[in-house]
Parts: structure tokens; C-alpha cells; sequence
């Protein structure tokens, strides 16, 4: 049973997170006054990057770093509930809690990382250098927000903080732990003003530079599955949850559109400058948050 | 030597675990020298049972790691081992100030001679500078403690502490405190620790990571929960002090960390760091149990790195991360050992060091210090940084050098205590809970509340639980689905027969080109206000600004000592005649 | 009678040495010897057959005539100067072989001369002996310290008996004081009659006693010429300066201020006065180069380490102080004795002699002592230093016990300085060994030093005896005036 | 008129005074020359000066008028109507060692100006550091 329920996450978060990534191109394109690909392109790329040769290998380390990603990036979204109050859908949710989740979303990058890095390609190092110094840049804010949420539910589970959000979701109920925790999920979702980690343009580096066929199909598609169970995490905290697909699919879609929409919007940092604002701006707001939030 | 020593390892580790239930206590009255009532003696404890399985588990993983150099190079290391392993069992089972003093000093004094030999003279000073004034911080307090207590036993202290006056016990504390965090390193006193570890002989080094910094923890715990009685006294600032000391050493000595090109000293900034969580949740009521847990992996893990990193400089002859590289496919077991250390050390999920991280967490939450709890998650993300830095630098990248393509995998018997220790890891990440019931005892003894307990899977904490075992099912189950479905998947890859074949702006480089990234990692970091600030502070201007004064002190003095008598009949004119007149008075 | 021989047998060692002369070359050494160990078996012998306080008086009709008091307090200095006297004796065997004194009877004259008179000072219980003992002492001391006739000899030689002189000034003017007042010099009826005196009167007598016996006992701020003495002389001398005639001159005057001045405020005043002199003198020593001169600070340091000790007034202090005394002195002999070979051998009194130094044994028994004079525990230095902060503690005088562990660890710095050198990795030369007696010499004194630090209740009950009866100043007055 | 002034200072006040004035100005004298001299003969000869003064004290005070000296003779065969020997004898022993250490310090300077040509305290600096 549990193990259907799994497969039917995984095929949920497969195709709504590619669903999300056509539509994410394509307003992108609509942003920038162009048309951009089908919905349904990003798909038919990835399982035609499957079908295809990948051209250069550097041992199995270098074969293990996308199929580590894979696996955190499955795992994660495991062990996040996509409902509150149901008890199908719930993964594995049961068996962890927030800390978890927060330790699973850095497997990923990580695993990532040992596979570009013995790929000996010093840019894409560079890549995964940036990555993890804007990870602890973005994670301080998120964690200070989490930090706030579990104290106020004095539980880490994110099934019951979900539910407790039913009068008032705690994007409003606490605006100063939702605005710095948007912020850095901005980041976490690799979007503009703190990309230049995957920068998809117009640096011929980063992580994924050394990577071809079935591999980059891989990391196309633990990016799909990775971004909604994100989605699915942000909204557990602090959109109130889901009960049902729909509400789950609104939800994580309007912020998603908030999310690119922010993106398109503003320009790229550079690393440090990234560093420097997530450490400024979301962390100073987060503490205030913390402190109003927790004040008694 | 190295076998005796081996053998004396294994037989106190063997004499622990078969004597384990057992109680054992001798006392001595030292009426004798003068001290009526005053008794001293050593008993087993759950805590120092606890803590001696450490310091018997390092002894015999160094000791086995010892075999794999040819020569016997360390005699020195291996004549001094045991004594100085009994000086710590010593501090372990003492109950009383007078036997952890002594070895207390033993400690110091052996590690001084076995750092002798590989340190230079100012590291060598630097050490034993810091460790005597630990020791003498501690001498003090323990005196001070005496004259209230008037016995020096442990059950006896709390008594004594109460009966101080308010300023004595703020004196006391702030000795006491003072002396184990120099132990420990903790910022502002680890100045002698990171040259120290960095210099010493790689198995020591070693040894001094997993053991020695864990008896400042010790002598904190004992002193913290024994004499102050913490947890039951109202004395909120102290509780926050130390925990804003640890998570301070944390977060400066993660980032200082991040910043070492040096193996040994990116490693010793890392146990500073670790051993900052745990002084960050020493001084909360439910934070023993995750203090207990995570002195016991780091203990394990910083073995295993240390153990790695020693048999990959005794491989290499190199010790700088800019200087390795691309040994990964000459040294797989190394790799995948190291990898399993990493992970633990960031506290990744499926393996053991979340399990501790998670207890700190969840400690920290407990007590309602959110803002320090932020700042310890901060740190420890911020670690990732070092640790791939770590992994990169070694094993990944390019060889810098030719040497480093040529050569073969490490020597078994430093495999051999590194797998002990990765299973014990691994194991340990799987059951979380397996070890609490152990803890418990320890708990009880310190008359704290026990870490919950149902199952050997199942972490519990006030705040909710984790099921190790699933998470790490989960995790393994994942990954061989889709290693097997990458596998079935259609491929042709050939593996690059030149190196050089990567994407490089169109270009491709050649061995000229500085390919290995690792010493540049982090760099840019310095463009970060607060990190360039972290890197460019350091204690060590304070220390040599007091060197230099206590020099120009001493000049001036000497002036005293002259040797020219016509002045000094002066002197002692003034002097008689000082006297009179205080005399007349 | 038999604590005559302790003075009169050394005395006349001087009148018989054109005797020793007839039995060879060597006659007159092996015949010091002999009598240094002689007198060690005596002290020894006394000791066992010694009851718990039983005490020898020998006395010409007190109040007017001389005594001497062999209690449990002096029998341990007895046997301490003996002990190392006969040491530093054997060790001497064979320096000289290589480095010779010139008129070598006449070294050995004064040598025990100085024994002669440190015991007679711990010995003396009436005034003007101790004055006596105090000036052959003093004159023993000049000539061994100028015995070189370099001129660092002789600048050390002068300076040493004009401060030594002027000592004596006061020392003088202190006795004629206290006879004039009192009658006597009898040291118990004095300190019978002493807090009777016009406070005036006493006040200067203790003023004139502090400053004729701080000059000699190398107290602050009256050691300024200590290090220039220390420097100018032999090594081989200034173990005797530095473990048996401070040590004889401390005692002296702690016996008298526990008999005359045992005021609250005076002592309390010498406790201080302790403390900043080790403060000072281990602030100055961390410049020091020359190592002789560094001893010498170091010896200052515990000069005032002891001072604080002796000053408490309690029998947990003087018990501390008296293994604190046993420790410096075994210690400071070892140091002091290892220095004069290695001066010998390798022509240099720099600290940087300690990098060139090529030999283990040597080495390994420096560093025992250095860490026993630091209070390591397991070694002898410990057990005086704990012991003596305890009775600080439980006296709840803890700036002054901050202001010793502070002093301790400067202290360390300058020892493991000197230690640190012994372990640098610079090129070394040919090894240096010494002598086998010369090194069994300087392994018993070690083996000393460890086996009081490993097992201080050997020798406890003995050290508290003393103690007690050292501060017990009524059973003394009572032993010396019910002696006749 | 003599006759009155010796009556007067016949008076074992007035001699005791004397003896306390004259041995305290001569003992300043040699202070003063202790601390103003450099040459290391003058300073033995200031240290002698205190020595004297201390010994002049001593004896002049506890002299008692109308006593013999303590000396058996021919007139006297046992201790009585005698002054207290114990001062005496111990001047005589305190004179003899003042002797015997200023004799040896000159001779030191002897040496030591043999060797150096140095003649004075200040000049004493063999050992600066």
C-alpha cells in the first residue's frame, strides 16, 4: 500500500514538476516579449536525453553524483506530506520531521557536487563553490523562519504545522518569518536575483557543464521533482497546507508564478553580493520575525 | 613497542566492556599529608564508563593504525601512549579534584612531550603555555572550591560551591570555565590548538581530536552538573554565556575552517567547531543527552578523518590541499571512507551525525534559544563548505603533481580501523536509538531526564521523533532503484582516456594549466563583510600584544636588579625608611 | 653531645687538613667526603633513634652561656644540609678532575665552613651565635663566590661582602638593641620579654632584623644583588647558595619572627611582600639569557614562594612550606650541578647552550626538576605547592593566591622556554656524558624529587612533626629554659 | 668650674647621652658615606664607621657606672662589682669579624682593580645585561 502511495507521489511530482517547468519557460518567454516552447518540450527532452549517449565519463564517482541527486531529491519529497488532513499521500512523512527535511534538501546538492568534482572541470567546481556558499547564505533566514514555526507548533512535524494554519495561514499570521523565507526560497528554487549558480545562459559552466545524455536527463528530472516537492514543503509551512489536489496544485502554482515572476524580474547577483544580501536583508527581518513571533 | 602498546590498548578496552555492569571504588584518606577528612579515590560511573570507552576505542583504532608505517617511527608516541591513556582513565574515574588535577597535569605534560619532537618551538611554547594556565586556572578553582567544601570530593563540591560568597563563585566559574575551554579550544583559547594539531604526529594528532578536547567536556560536565548544579540552579546568564561562547566558536571556527588550505589544520578548525555544538547546549537542562551523543561521534568520526587524512599524507608526503588531488581512482577505499566521515561530520541524514545534530536541535529548541539555535544551524550548513573542500581537495579534481598518478592504495592497517569506525557509523545512523538506553544510565546518574526511548530506530526528542532505520531504507532502496535504472538505460560512454577532455571555454587545457580547484575554494568568500572580518581577525594579536608587554614589563624591571649597589643602597634606604613609617603608624 | 659534632667536626676539618695533605693527592678530598658522610650517617642515626620530639639541648647554663636545639624542625635541616653538602662533594670528585679550584684545601675548607655554619645557625638558640654563624657563613660564602679570581669572581666576591657587611651592621645593632632592653640573648627569654618592650624599641628591632636578615634571605626589595652573585660565581657554588645557605638563612629568620614578631600585621606584611617578590623575580627572569642568572631569579621566585609559606603562621603552611624548601633545594642542586659540567664542557652559560646539549640523561633530569620547581604533580614540587595554596584558601586571602598561580605561570613560560630548547631539532654535537659517579650523584637527587612526588606520605608525618614544632613557640621557650 | 662640668657629665644620664648622640652621628656618618661614596675603599671605611658606632653604642650603654671591668686579676679572683662581661665579650668577637671581613674585602679590591683598574661601586658592571 504505502509502497503505491510512493509511486504515485513520485508520478505526481514527475509531471507537475515538469508541467511546472514548461510553464515556467514559457512565461519566461512571454516576460521577455518572445514564445517560448511547447509545455510539454522540457518532458520530451528528458526522456530523449535518456535515449541518448552520453559522450564523456570520469569514473563511476562522476556516474554516482547525479544518481545521488536523484535519490535526494526523491527522498525528500518522501518525506513531505502533501496533505494535512488525509491519510493517503503522506509518504514517509510519518517516519521523519522537519529537520529531516531540511538535512534531505542539501543531499542533493551535495551528491552534485562529488560528481562534479571528479569530472575535474575547474568552472563547474567553481559552480558547486558558489552553490554551497549561497546555500548557507539562504538557509540562515529559512532556518530562522522553520525555527520560528516549530517553536510556535512546538512540534516538528510538518503535517500538524500545515494544520494548525487553518484560521490563518502563517503567511500572514507572521509576515516577517513568510517575507525572508520567500526570499531564500527564491534561492532555493535557483531563480534570479541568486542564480548565478546554474546561470542557464550565459556562463559556459557550472555543476552541470561535464554532463551529457542520460545523466543530464537525470539531473532535468530530479530538478522537476526537487522544485515541487520544494513547492510542497513552502506551502506546508506557510501557505496553510493543502486537503486536496487542487488546492495543492493552486497553491504551489501561484507561488511558483510568484516565484519566476520575481525571477524574470530582477537581475543577477554575483556570489558574494548574494551572500552579502541574504546574510542582510532576510536575516535581519527573520530575527525580528523570530523575536515578535516567539515574544512571550 | 608499538605491539605492547597495542596490546595494552586492547586489553583495557577488553577489562571496560567485560567490567562494564560491575561497580568498583577505592578511596584513600590523605590525613597523612596534612589534609584531614580530605579521602580521594576512583569508582566507576555510568559517565566515566561512558567516557573511558571513548579514550580505550581511540587508544586501540591509533594504536592499530600505528602498523602501517614500516619503521617503527613513532616509539616516542607509542612509549608515551599508555601513560598518558592512564592519566585520562584516571580523569575519568576519579571522584574527587585532587586525582582529576593530577591527571589533569599528567595529560598535559605527556602530550607536551610527545609534541615535543614534531612541533616547532613556538607552537611547543604556545601549547604548553595555554595548558599550564589551564592547569593553574584549575588549580585555583579547585582550591577555591576546597576552602568551601573542605573535602574535594565531587558530592561534596556542591555543598562547598553554595557556601561561597556570590563573587568567589562568579570567580570560581570563570576559572573553571577558562580552564576546560582552553582544552577545548574554544575561540579566543584555541590559539595554541589549531599549530598544535597541525604539527603534531598524524596518529597523535588524531588522538588529541578524539580524546583530549573530550576532557575539557568532561571536566565541564562534571563540573557543571556536580559542583554549579546547573540545571536546578537559577542562574540564567550563566547558561546563556556558555552557549553563546559555543555557538560563537562555532560559527568563527567554521568559517576559519573554510579558509585552510592545510589538511590538519582545516580538520582542527573543524573539531573546534564541533565541540562549540556541544558546549552551546552543555549548560541546558535538556541538552546532555545530545552533549553525550555527539562527543561520541565526533569521537568516532573525527578518528576516522584523521586516521584518513594521516594515511593519505604518510601516502603522499603532502599535507596541503593544493597539493593533492585526483586520488580517488589510486585510493577508492580512502574515498569511500572519507565520504562516509564527511557525511557524518555535516550531520547528513541517513548516517549517524544527524542523529546527534538532531539532538542538539531539538535541545536547543527545548530550551527556547531559538536565535543561538539559527546561528548553530547556520555553522553547521556552513560546514558543508569545508567538508567538500575536504573531499575535493583530496580525492577529486586533478593530481597536481605526477607523483600523485602513480600512487596505490593505503596501507591495510589504516583501512582496518577506518571500516571499524564507517560501520559503526553507518550502524549507528541506521538504529539512532541504539545507543540511548547506554546514555540513559548516564542521564540518571546526572540526574537529568532520559532521552526517550521505544526502539533502537526510533530518536525520540520533545519535539518529535525520526525513524533512522527508514530514513536510511529509504535513502538506500532509492538509490539502488535508480543506480539500476540508469544502468539499464542504453549507454555507450567511454571512459575519457585524457583527462584534460572536459568543457574548457573551447579550449583544451594542458598539465601547465592550474586545473585542481583546491585551494581557491571559498576564497571569494573575503568579499562577504562579516566572513572577511572572521579571517582577518585572529587571537593571535591579543597574545603577542600581551607577550610584548609582559617583555617591556620584564625590562623594566630588571632595572631593579641593576647590580649597581651605590643605587641600590638607596633603595634600601627608601625602603627602611618606608618601614619606619608604616611601622610608626 | 652529639649535635656538636655538626659544627665543630667541619670547623676543624680547616686545622686538619695539613694532615689529610700527607695521605696524597687526593687526601683531602676523599677526607671531606668522608666526613660529609659521616656526619649524614650521624644526622641519619639520630634521627631513627630520635623519639617523636625528643630534642638535645646542649647547654652551658642558660641564660648566660651557648645552646644548641636539635628538634625535629632542625634535624630536618641538618639532614637536608648534610645530605646535599655530601652530594655536592661526590659530584665535585670528579669536576675536579677536569676543572680544578686552585689550593684546592682551602676549597674544602670553606666548604665546610659554610656546612659548619648553616647547620650552626639552624642549630643556635641563643642570638649572638646566630650572629657568629651568620658572619662565618657570610665570609665562607665571599671567598667560595670570588674563589675564581675572574673578574666576575671578585665583582661578585665584593658585592656579595659589602651587602653582607651591611647585614651585619644591622644584625649587630638589632642584638645590642635587644640585649640592652632585655639582658639576655637567650632566644626564648627574649621572646618571653620581647612583647613587653616600648613599641618603639621594638619596632626598630624589627626593622633592623628585617633588613639585616632580608638582605641575606633574598626577600624583595632587598636581593638586588642576589643575581649579580649567582651570575659571578661557579655553578658549582651557587648550588650551594641557592639550596643550603638561603635555605639556613630562611629558617633563622622565620624561627625569630615566630618567637619575637608574631604580629598579625607584620606577617601579614612579609606574606604580601612574598608574593610580589615572586611576582617580580619571574617577570624579570623571562628576559634572562644567561642561565645561571636565570636560576637565580627562579631562586628568588621561591625564596618568595616560601616566604608567603613560612609567613601563613599555620602548621598546614610551614608543613607546605618545608616541602617546598626540600624540593627547591634537591631541584636547584640538580640544576645547578648539571649546569657546572655543562658550563665545563661546552664553554658557554647562554640559554642557547641548551640547544647544543647532547645528552639524554642530562636532559631528562633538568626537566624533572624544572617541572617539579613548577608544581607538576607526581614530582616533589607539587605536593608544598598544593598543600601551601590550600592553607591560602581556607585563610580566604585569594588575590594572594592569584597573585602566586600567577607568578607560577610566568614562571612556566621561562621553563618550558628552556625546555623547548632542549627538544629543538638543530644540529647537535658529539655526545656528552657524564662521569658514573657524577651521574649517580644527580640520579639520587632525582630519584629524591620523584619519590617524595609519588609518595609524599613517606616522609609527611616527619615533615608535620616539624611543622608543629616549629611554629610551637611556648614548648620551645619551655624545652630551653627547663633545660638547665 | 672643670670640676662642675666633670660632675656633670660624671652623671650615667649624661655619659649615656653622650654615647647615644656621638655613636648615632658617627653611625649617619658612615650611612651618609655608604650612600655618597663610590670608591670601594671609602665605602669599606664608611662600613667600618657603622660598625664602630654600633659597637661604641653598645658598649657605652650597657656599661654601668661604679663597676670594674670584667677581668680577673690579681685584685679581683670572682665575678662581682664588675660590669657585664657578655657585651665585651661579644664586641670583641663582633670586632674581630668586622675585621676579618673588611680585611677580606680589600683585599677582593685589591684584586678585582689588579685585574680591571676599576676602583668604584658604579663601575661594577660585569654583569649588565
Amino acid at each position: 500500500m504505502i509502497l503505491f502511495d510512493l509511486f504515485l507521489i513520485l508520478l505526481i511530482a514527475y509531471s507537475v514538476g515538469f508541467l511546472y517547468y514548461g510553464l515556467y519557460r514559457n512565461i519566461t518567454a512571454r516576460f521577455q516579449r518572445r514564445f517560448g516552447p511547447p509545455i510539454t518540450q522540457s518532458f520530451y527532452d528528458s526522456i530523449k536525453f535518456f535515449s541518448k549517449e552520453d559522450s564523456t565519463s570520469h569514473g563511476w564517482m562522476f556516474y554516482l553524483g547525479p544518481i545521488i541527486m536523484m535519490t535526494g531529491a526523491i527522498t525528500t519529497l518522501f518525506f513531505i506530506p502533501f496533505f494535512y488532513d488525509r491519510a493517503d499521500f503522506r509518504g514517509l512523512s510519518d517516519y521523519g520531521n522537519l529537520f529531516v527535511v531540511l538535512y534531505l534538501l542539501v543531499v542533493g546538492p551535495l551528491g552534485n557536487a562529488l560528481g562534479v568534482g571528479v569530472s575535474g572541470n575547474p568552472f563547474a567546481v567553481m559552480g558547486v563553490t558558489r552553490g554551497l556558499s549561497r546555500l548557507f547564505a539562504m538557509e540562515l533566514p529559512f532556518y530562522i523562519a522553520v525555527i520560528a514555526l516549530i517553536s510556535i507548533n512546538q512540534s516538528a512535524d510538518i503535517a500538524t504545522i500545515a494544520s494548525n494554519q487553518h484560521e490563518t495561514i502563517n503567511a500572514i499570521a507572521y509576515p516577517l518569518l513568510f517575507i525572508p523565507a520567500l526570499f531564500a526560497f527564491i534561492g532555493m528554487m535557483g531563480q534570479s536575483p541568486f542564480d548565478v549558480v546554474g546561470a542557464p545562459v550565459e556562463v559556459y559552466s557550472g555543476p552541470a557543464a561535464e554532463f551529457s545524455g542520460k545523466f543530464l536527463a537525470l539531473l532535468m528530472s530530479q530538478g522537476a521533482i526537487f522544485s515541487f516537492a520544494k513547492l510542497v514543503l513552502m506551502v506546508n509551512l506557510f501557505l496553510g497546507g493543502a486537503s486536496g489536489f487542487m488546492e495543492l496544485l493552486l497553491k504551489t502554482f501561484l507561488l511558483f508564478l510568484f516565484v519566476i515572476a520575481f525571477g524574470s524580474l530582477y537581475g543577477r547577483f554575483k556570489t558574494p553580493q548574494s551572500i552579502d544580501f541574504l546574510l542582510k536583508v532576510p536575516t535581519v527581518i527573520a530575527i525580528v520575525g523570530l523575536i515578535l513571533a516567539t515574544w512571550s | 613497542m608499538r605491539i605492547i602498546n597495542t596490546l595494552l590498548a586492547f586489553l583495557s578496552l577488553a577489562l571496560l566492556l567485560s567490567f562494564w555492569q560491575d561497580n568498583f571504588s577505592f578511596y584513600v584518606d590523605l590525613a597523612l599529608l596534612g589534609l584531614h577528612g580530605v579521602v580521594v579515590g576512583v569508582k566507576t560511573s555510568a559517565l566515566s564508563n561512558v567516557f573511558a570507552l571513548l579514550i580505550g576505542f581511540s587508544w586501540l583504532m591509533v594504536s592499530i593504525a600505528s602498523f602501517a608505517s614500516k619503521k617503527n617511527t613513532h616509539s616516542t608516541l607509542f612509549l608515551w601512549l599508555p601513560i598518558l591513556s592512564l592519566a585520562l582513565f584516571l580523569i575519568v574515574y576519579t571522584v574527587d579534584y585532587l586525582l582529576f588535577f593530577v591527571g589533569w597535569e599528567v595529560m598535559s605534560i605527556v602530550s607536551y612531550f610527545i609534541l615535543a619532537p614534531t612541533l616547532t618551538p613556538k607552537a611547543l611554547l604556545k601549547y604548553i603555555l595555554f595548558a599550564m594556565a589551564s592547569a593553574l586556572a584549575l588549580l585555583m578553582g579547585i582550591v577555591i572550591l576546597y576552602s568551601g567544601a573542605e573535602t574535594l570530593l565531587y558530592i561534596d563540591a556542591n555543598h562547598g560551591f553554595t557556601l561561597l560568597s556570590q563573587q568567589m563563585k562568579m570567580i570560581l566559574v570563570l576559572l573553571m570555565l577558562f580552564a576546560f575551554f582552553v582544552k577545548i579550544g574554544a575561540i579566543g583559547f584555541h590559539y595554541w590548538l589549531v599549530d598544535s594539531y597541525a604539527q603534531a604526529d598524524d596518529l597523535f594528532t588524531t588522538y588529541l581530536s578524539a580524546v583530549l578536547s573530550k576532557m575539557g567536556i568532561y571536566g565541564l560536565i562534571i563540573f557543571l552538573t556536580q559542583v554549579v548544579d546547573i540545571y536546578s540552579l537559577d542562574w540564567k546568564i550563566l547558561a546563556y554565556t556558555i552557549a553563546i561562547i559555543g555557538v560563537t566558536t562555532s560559527v568563527i571556527a567554521t568559517f576559519k575552517a573554510i579558509k585552510e588550505d592545510e589538511l590538519k589544520r582545516l580538520l582542527a578548525y573543524s573539531s573546534i567547531a564541533q565541540l562549540g555544538y556541544i558546549v552551546t547546549i552543555l549548560a541546558i537542562a535538556g541538552g546532555m543527552g545530545g552533549v553525550l551523543y555527539h562527543a561520541l561521534i565526533h569521537t568516532l568520526v573525527k578518528l576516522l578523518l584523521f586516521i584518513n587524512i594521516a594515511s593519505i599524507i604518510a601516502l603522499t608526503n603532502r599535507s596541503k590541499l593544493s597539493q593533492l588531488g585526483g586520488l580517488i581512482y589510486r585510493t577508492p577505499h580512502s574515498f569511500v571512507l572519507l565520504l562516509i566521515g564527511i557525511i557524518v561530520l555535516a550531520g547528513m541524514p541517513p548516517l549517524a551525525g544527524f542523529a546527534s545534530k538532531y539532538l542538539v536541535y531539538t535541545s536547543l529548541l527545548d530550551a527556547k534559544m531559538l536565535l543561538i539555535l539559527s546561528a548553530v544551524m547556520f555553522a553547521s550548513v556552513s560546514g558543508f563548505l569545508y567538508v567538500y573542500k575536504l573531499i575535493y581537495g583530496i580525492y577529486l579534481g586533478h593530481p597536481t603533481h605526477k607523483s600523485l598518478e602513480s600512487v596505490d592504495e593505503v596501507s591495510k592497517w589504516y583501512l582496518i580501523p577506518q571500516y571499524i569506525i564507517a560501520l559503526l557509523l553507518v550502524i549507528i545512523g541506521a538504529f539512532p536509538a541504539l545507543i540511548v538506553p547506554t546514555l540513559n544510565t548516564v542521564l540518571v546518574q546526572l540526574h537529568v531526564a532520559p532521552i526517550p526511548f521505544e526502539t533502537s530506530t526510533i530518536l525520540e526528542s520533545p519535539l518529535g521523533a525520526y525513524n533512522g532505520f527508514v530514513v536510511m531504507s529509504a535513502f538506500a532502496v532509492i538509490f539502488v532503484l535508480v543506480l539500476f535504472f540508469v544502468w539499464r538505460v542504453k549507454s555507450k560512454a567511454k571512459n575519457v582516456k585524457n583527462r584534460f577532455d572536459i568543457a574548457y571555454c573551447g579550449e583544451e587545457p594542458t598539465s601547465a594549466t592550474p586545473l585542481h580547484y583546491g585551494y581557491g575554494m571559498g576564497q571569494e568568500l573575503q568579499r562577504v563583510g562579516f566572513i572577511a572580518i572572521i579571517w582577518k581577525q585572529s587571537s593571535a594579536s591579543f597574545y603577542n600584544a600581551l607577550t610584548l608587554m609582559l617583555f617591556s614589563l620584564s625590562t623594566r624591571l630588571r632595572k631593579v636588579y641593576t647590580g649597581n649597589l651605590a643605587s641600590n643602597f638607596n633603595w634600601l634606604i627608601i625602603f627602611a625608611i618606608f618601614l619606619l613609617c608604616w611601622g610608626l603608624e | 653531645m652529639s649535635s656538636i659534632y655538626f659544627i665543630a667536626l667541619p670547623l676543624l676539618f680547616g686545622f686538619a687538613t695539613p694532615i689529610f695533605a700527607k695521605f696524597g693527592k687526593n687526601g683531602i678530598a676523599y677526607s671531606s667526603v668522608l666526613l660529609q658522610a659521616s656526619l649524614f650517617l650521624l644526622s641519619i642515626q639520630l634521627f631513627v633513634t630520635m623519639d617523636k620530639s625528643i630534642i638535645e639541648v646542649i647547654a652551658i647554663a642558660p641564660p648566660l652561656g651557648i645552646a644548641l636545639i636539635l628538634d625535629n624542625v632542625s634535624i630536618f635541616f641538618v639532614m637536608l644540609f648534610t645530605f646535599l653538602v655530601l652530594m655536592g662533594s661526590l659530584y665535585y670528585l670528579k669536576l675536579r678532575e677536569k676543572n680544578p679550584y686552585q689550593n684546592e684545601a682551602k676549597f674544602f675548607i670553606l666548604i665546610n665552613m659554610l656546612l659548619a655554619s648553616a647547620i650552626g645557625l639552624v642549630l643556635s638558640s641563643d642570638i649572638f651565635n646566630i650572629y657568629v654563624f651568620f658572619e662565618i657563613a657570610g665570609i665562607s660564602a665571599y671567598i667560595l663566590s670570588a674563589y675564581r679570581k675572574t673578574p666576575k669572581a671578585l665583582e661578585a666576591g665584593l658585592k656579595y661582602l659589602i651587602t653582607g657587611a651591611i647585614a651585619s651592621i644591622f644584625l649587630v645593632f638589632a642584638i645590642a638593641l635587644i640585649y640592652l632592653h632585655l639582658g639576655t640573648l637567650n632566644l626564648a627569654l627574649i621572646s618571653q620579654g620581647f612583647t613587653a618592650l616600648e613599641s618603639d624599641i621594638k619596632l626598630l628591632i624589627s626593622l633592623f632584623l628585617l633588613i639585616g636578615f632580608g638582605l641575606k634571605v633574598e626577600i624583595f626589595p632587598l636581593n638586588f644583588w642576589v643575581t649579580d652573585i649567582y651570575e659571578g660565581s661557579d655553578a658549582f657554588t651557587d648550588a650551594f647558595f641557592s639550596a643550603v645557605v638561603v635555605k639556613a638563612y630562611l629558617f633563622v629568620f622565620f624561627h625569630i619572627v615566630y618567637l619575637f614578631l608574631p604580629h598579625k600585621e607584620f606577617t601579614l606584611f612579609l606574606l604580601y611582600l612574598g608574593a610580589v617578590s615572586m611576582l617580580i623575580a619571574e617577570i624579570v627572569a623571562l628576559r634572562q639569557t644567561n642561565l645561571k642568572r636565570l636560576f637565580a631569579y627562579s631562586s628568588l621566585g621561591q625564596v618568595g614562594l616560601l616566604f608567603v609559606a613560612f609567613s601563613m603562621q599555620e602548621a598546614v603552611s610551614i608543613t607546605a612550606g618545608l616541602y617546598i624548601l626540600l624540593a627547591h633545594s634537591l631541584a636547584k642542586m640538580v640544576i645547578f650541578l648539571s649546569l657546572a659540567s655543562l658550563f665545563e664542557k661546552y664553554k658557554k652559560e647562554d640559554i642557547s647552550l641548551f640547544k647544543e646539549m647532547n645528552s639524554p640523561f642530562l636532559r631528562n633530569i633538568i626537566i624533572i626538576s624544572m617541572l617539579s620547581l613548577l608544581g607538576i604533580p607526581l614530582l616533589a614540587g607539587f605536593v608544598g605547592k598544593f598543600l601551601l595554596l590550600k592553607s591560602i584558601a581556607f585563610s580566604g586571602l585569594f588575590v594572594l593566591l592569584g597573585l602566586l598561580v600567577l607568578a607560577s605561570l610566568i614562571e612556566s613560560v621561562y621553563y618550558f622556554k628552556i625546555i623547548g630548547f632542549m627538544f629543538s631539532k638543530e644540529e647537535r654535537g658529539e655526545k656528552f656524558s657524564l662521569s658514573t659517579l657524577q651521574r649517580a650523584v644527580l640520579l639520587t637527587l632525582t630519584l629524591g624529587i620523584i619519590l617524595i612526588g609519588i609518595a609524599p606520605f613517606l616522609i609527611s608525618d616527619f615533615i608535620a612533626t616539624a611543622s608543629s614544632v616549629m611554629i610551637d613557640v611556648r614548648s620551645y621557650q619551655n624545652l630551653l629554659l627547663g633545660a638547665n | 668650674m672643670i670640676e662642675g662640668i666633670l660632675e656633670y657629665l660624671n652623671q650615667t644620664e649624661v655619659i649615656k647621652t653622650i654615647v647615644i648622640l656621638g655613636s648615632m652621628g658617627l653611625f649617619f656618618v658612615g650611612l651618609f658615606g655608604l650612600l655618597s661614596q663610590r670608591h670601594i675603599i671609602k665605602v669599606f671605611i664608611s662600613i667600618g664607621i657603622m660598625e664602630i658606632a654600633v659597637f661604641i653604642l653598645f658598649i657605652g650603654l650597657s656599661f654601668q657606672k661604679g663597676l670594674t671591668a670584667p677581668m680577673l686579676g690579681d685584685a679581683h679572683t670572682s665575678f662581682v662589682q664588675m660590669n657585664d662581661p657578655i657585651p665585651h665579650a661579644m664586641i670583641l668577637t663582633a670586632i674581630v669579624i668586622g675585621m676579618a671581613v673588611l680585611a677580606l674585602g680589600i683585599s677582593f679590591a685589591i684584586e678585582y682593580y689588579k685585574l680591571t683598574g676599576k676602583n668604584r661601586l658604579d663601575q661594577m658592571n660585569e654583569m649588565k645585561h
